[in-house]
């Protein structure tokens, strides 16, 4: 058990799971030699060779292409997209193969593939190096939509990922991947996929998060001693959905926070289970904080994300409601 | 004794035959879809002689990702009439449960993957294929099908990128019927399509794809190349459309048929004429084998219909391999609605 | 003035504003010689020629990025994409150039381009010739999200989108193409985007929906005799808040109906819009009638689409609630 | 008098002083980035030659389409080194408002499109650029730049597939510096990327893009072909990135440094051991070429400095050309919060 980031915790995993299992390969730009812009492949090509770390050329069609057709005949790629500004060449493929082939083979074929990239905003990369695209898979039945929010959960999801027989859609915040270290412990470990986890027992009010945004909505809750319930999803597809009742029928007053633009982001769809399920719970509007709906610019970045104080006024507009 | 090169008079007769099949097949199915009992068909005629070569040199070991139009590929490989009844009419004993329209078939056992309707797509999956097949060492190399029309999808790109920088062992089959529902070939591309291997360092090589003798000795090449492990190979086999491009299409609004079903040039009038000149057969043989054709499809046709559908509640199973609580509960939804 | 479908509505349309603008060019797969396989351009290539009706190469990207390429140097095209179904692999060049062109030359570019594609189910056209996308578009700022449910609407929603010098994502209900005629001015007319209609007045219960499933609404409720506002939307993005949390403050119930998957579909923000603004009118849970979170089966796509039945027993619970 | 071929001397000292004010600009930037005064930068040392080589030949009507390193290009071509650094610097004077990472520029005013991040996705729209200005009979044609990574995306084949189809006027010229971040071009295609027109039945040359006379010559033919109508050409001008992908990357990872700034084969120090030989200029004046392209850069950095950035609120602006409901709500949020 050692403190490890973000970015030590996925390497270390995959790391582990390529020596117990053969059927992985990794593939992706820049995954081999330079071990992933991110590092996050660090060391695996000098580890595993040529076979299992394929350095592909610049086409992610051809990269989740190529993974689908790898996993529906005994392999279990692990495929990276180099930021998940860049995944949408491959989209078609993702929405029209590889959310469909156990469907529309009536379960004779699946594809167990895992794509990982890293998404979300706060490194001052604009408009193509900051997106958070989660909407456009969890609305894709089919997938599976999971991000961690800190090394712990990296690991225990992407366990969880690689045991299931479907294609998983692994969000990286990439604004997190060296931002703090946690203990991990060395051994395998699950981090049960469709489950949120609770991070503060509160009373006052409910904040579901997850992913980029859960660092801040905690130091948030802390500096301003707000009696908080706070969720971090954790699975975006399939959301926890007795996590999100539950939480609102206890305090009944929500926000929600994410990075995503607002417009149909994962917020939308949290609302809206609550606005069916839980109504007469609640005290107060559902109240999202989230990136704007524009694209994500270069200059002002820091107006763009979610911060401590658009948090905090949300929070108080619910509580004194 | 052989009919022409290593052809036996055997061989002859069995890909006439499934060629004969897989034309009454389609006819079939398209007087069926007319009457309702089919709802949809992309007819295979004209284009047989290419696809019956392609399951001749195939062997069993070989994994085909075929596309919509390849019905004689299937007969001949041996897939039973009565399976694919079962897709086209998506009873409850089609494999993929009634999942896809009709011919887009998957057929598992017979090393035949699985067709979707967005052109080209499964070409990068043919290359992840392949590459699983070298990493685990099994026997076989990949072969697909796909139209001229597919030849400019950004897939079809992917797949001829990778399968060279991998050097993976697909063999790309073009069945360049001339038309992509309205557009023809010359405004779909400017250059020879067995050419375009050539950005990716791959070889190709053209084929009479409606000249079953001229496909084999084509093919035989390229399957050579590639079961050598010297990379993947590019064939275009250039056939023709003999149908609309669906039962939803009308081509009158923009073509004048060059082939038509029996006519002269029609490629299974053209192996039957050669096989009586060559004494293979006579008129009365192939009286015979059109008339078994004709009564196996009308009659497995029959059968088949009588099984029922599917569950209506199956349409929420195999999203996950497990549902998870969204497809249970609209499972109920339905499930309490009876 | 002349009773004629939808089809013959954007027929039409399309017809009189290339008479009258030079800059506009249609292309897509099929247009020219074929007039499209819904019909949609018919005769447009004899009457205008090839110059300006453009049979293209079978690669959605190829003909959405070439009709960016136009649309910023002078042109207006109208692009085609067969099947909404079909529009993925274009799906980079619509979200990172698209919506973003605009924004990232600081207003110097933009893209006055139209897209045009039929959406939905009920033509027994399975997995990839059913799918309702739109809420992959909503999501995206940039775009303009539209879809008529009318004849009527097409003409002068289509206009409207001509007239705007930004993307528009112009989706047409296949259903709808030739299930009923109505009259249609022979005049060009704008039915303004951002805009719903309220195609009835009750005050028991608001029923929200557009596109496909407008006819069922109305039949539902009409047989029925609910007495309710019915709104249809019409413009997806942006939506029109003012007229949905009007009808939501009044009649304090709301049932959502959409062809789209339930999760992330457009009726969560629909939801989400109303949890966040109008909480203390509601007398009931808001309530979606959706297509199911499954890929669009080929067999018993009668159970997926939303119908008669599921639409009233959801007005039925929140009546009752 | 010429000093090779039709270049004047006049001509190859501009080139060369670009070159050098480019290399001197880039360097300067990578500084200005360690001090926190830039964000990022790609650096476009060693690719100068190629760049001035398309900027010398092409004209001003002519639709340039560049990618992200196009630094010298865009000097040769007259856009002021002031408008550049308040790209670089996104301060309220950049054209494009503080929008854009460094590096994507868009000068309207030059002919320069506009740049954006995903890789070949400019592309497609040049073809779309080349067909509306034959269709409203605009002068020039449309060139456009890419990397060698860049030929292995879709678009690129979407683009080529296009231009040759619609006959376009487009000059498809990869700068091939060797490398994708890490990936050499060995494993990025197994064929020669001029080859790749093939597919389309478009032309292609490769030119030494490291030095500037062999460029000029062999970019003539290309601008020559296009500019009579013939339709789309592609080059690939072999260069070599000489600094890292960018100020992020670290290149020890992945590969040891063929050509370094200043070494033997810099493509400048080749322009200037020529000019030296040929007696067009002596080293005085080379020495003053650098000294006043030092001079200019540092003071204009200094200058650009002061100009205050944007305002926050104008991050809702240009997302439609008139703001929906949503832009305005979210817009009046920041102004609340002040
Ligand atoms: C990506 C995509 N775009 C459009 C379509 C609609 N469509 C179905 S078949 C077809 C033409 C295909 O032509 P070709 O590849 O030559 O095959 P053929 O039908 O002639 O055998 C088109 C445009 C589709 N299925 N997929
Ligand atoms: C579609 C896409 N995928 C990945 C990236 C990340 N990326 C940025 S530059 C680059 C390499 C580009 O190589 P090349 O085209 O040769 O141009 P060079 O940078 O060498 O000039 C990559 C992979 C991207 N920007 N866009
Ligand atoms: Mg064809
Ligand atoms: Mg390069």
């Amino acid at each position: 058990m050692t403190q490890i980031n973000m970015v030590q915790s996925l390497n270390r995993s995959i790391d582990q799971l390529m020596a117990e299992d053969e059927r992985i390969v990794v593939l992706g730009e820049d995954v081999g030699r330079d071990g992933g812009v991110f590092r996050v492949t660090d060391n695996l090509l000098n580890k595993y060779g040529e076979e299992r770390v394929l350095d592909t050329p610049l086409n992610e069609l051809a990269i989740i292409g190529m993974a689908t057709g790898m996993a529906m005949y005994g392999l279990k790629p692990f495929a990276e997209i180099q930021f998940q500004d860049y995944i949408f060449p491959a989209f078609d493929q993702i929405v029209n193969n590889i959310a469909k082939v156990r469907y529309r083979t009536g379960g004779r074929f699946n594809v167990p593939l895992i794509i990982r990239t890293p998404y979300g905003g706060g490194v001052r990369g604009g408009l193509y190096h900051s997106q958070s695209g989660e909407a456009y898979f969890a609305h894709t039945a089919g997938l599976t939509v999971v991000t961690p929010s800190n090394p712990y959960d990296a690991k225990g999801l992407l366990v969880s990922a690689y045991r299931m027989n479907d294609p998983v859609i692994f969000l990286e915040p990439k604004r997190l991947y060296r931002a703090n270290k946690k203990e991990v412990p060395d051994d395998l470990f699950e981090v049960e996929i469709g489950k949120a986890a609770k991070l503060k027992e509160g009373d006052d009010v409910s904040i579901i998060t997850y992913g980029s945004m859960v660092p801040t909505v905690m130091s948030t809750v802390e500096k301003n001693g707000v009696n908080a319930d706070v969720i971090d999803l954790r699975t975006l597809l399939p959301m926890d959905v007795s996590a999100i009742l539950a939480t609102a029928k206890k305090t009944g007053r929500v926000v929600i926070v994410h990075e995503a633009p607002r417009t149909l982001g994962v917020g939308a769809e949290i609302s809206a289970l609550i606005a069916e399920r839980a109504i007469d719970s609640l005290l107060a509007p559902i109240v999202r904080v989230t990136g704007y709906d524009i694209p994500f610019p270069y200059s002002h970045e820091e107006f763009y994300l979610p911060d401590e104080k658009r948090i905090m006024t949300a929070i108080n507009r619910v509580l004194k409601y | 004794m052989a009919m022409v090169g290593n052809l036996s008079n055997e061989q002859a007769i069995l890909a006439y035959t499934n060629a004969v099949r897989a034309r009454t097949l389609d006819m079939k199915i398209i007087s069926a879809q007319r009457q309702g009992i089919i709802g949809f068909h992309v007819p295979s005629q004209g284009q047989e002689m290419i696809q019956i070569a392609i399951s001749m040199l195939a062997d069993k070991e070989d994994l085909i990702f075929g596309y919509y139009r390849d019905l004689a590929m299937l007969l001949q490989r041996g897939v039973p009439l009565s399976l694919i009844y079962d897709q086209l009419l998506s009873n409850s004993n089609d494999l993929q449960k009634g999942r896809q329209m009709p011919d887009h078939f998957s057929f598992k056992e017979f090393n035949f993957s699985t067709v979707q309707s967005p052109v080209g797509s499964h070409l990068p999956l043919t290359v992840g294929a392949a590459y699983s097949m070298r990493y685990t060492k099994k026997k076989g190399i990949v072969i697909t099908t796909f139209g001229d029309g597919a030849t400019s999808t950004s897939d079809f790109h992917a797949a001829l990128s990778m399968a060279s920088v991998f050097n993976l062992g697909v063999l790309f089959i073009c069945e360049n019927n001339g038309w992509a529902i309205s557009v023809p070939t010359s405004k779909q591309t400017k250059t020879d399509i067995y050419k375009k291997g050539a950005a990716y360092g791959i070889p190709g090589k053209r084929v009479d794809g409606n000249d079953l003798i001229a496909s084999l000795a084509g093919l035989q090449e390229a399957f050579d190349y590639v079961r050598s492990g010297k990379g993947a190979y590019l064939v275009e086999a250039l056939t023709y459309r003999i149908g609309p491009h669906s039962t939803s299409d009308d081509p009158k609004k923009y073509r004048v048929d060059e082939i038509t079903d029996g006519s002269e040039n029609d490629p299974i009038r053209r192996l039957e004429n050669l096989m009586l000149k060559m004494g293979v057969v006579d008129s009365a043989s192939i009286q015979s084998i059109r008339a078994q054709a004709k009564e196996e499809i009308d009659k497995t046709l029959e059968e088949r219909m009588s099984i029922p559908p599917t569950e209506p509640s199956s349409i929420f199973d195999d999203v996950y391999e497990k549902p998870s609580w969204i497809q249970e509960e609209e499972r109920r939804e339905i499930n309490d609605s009876d």
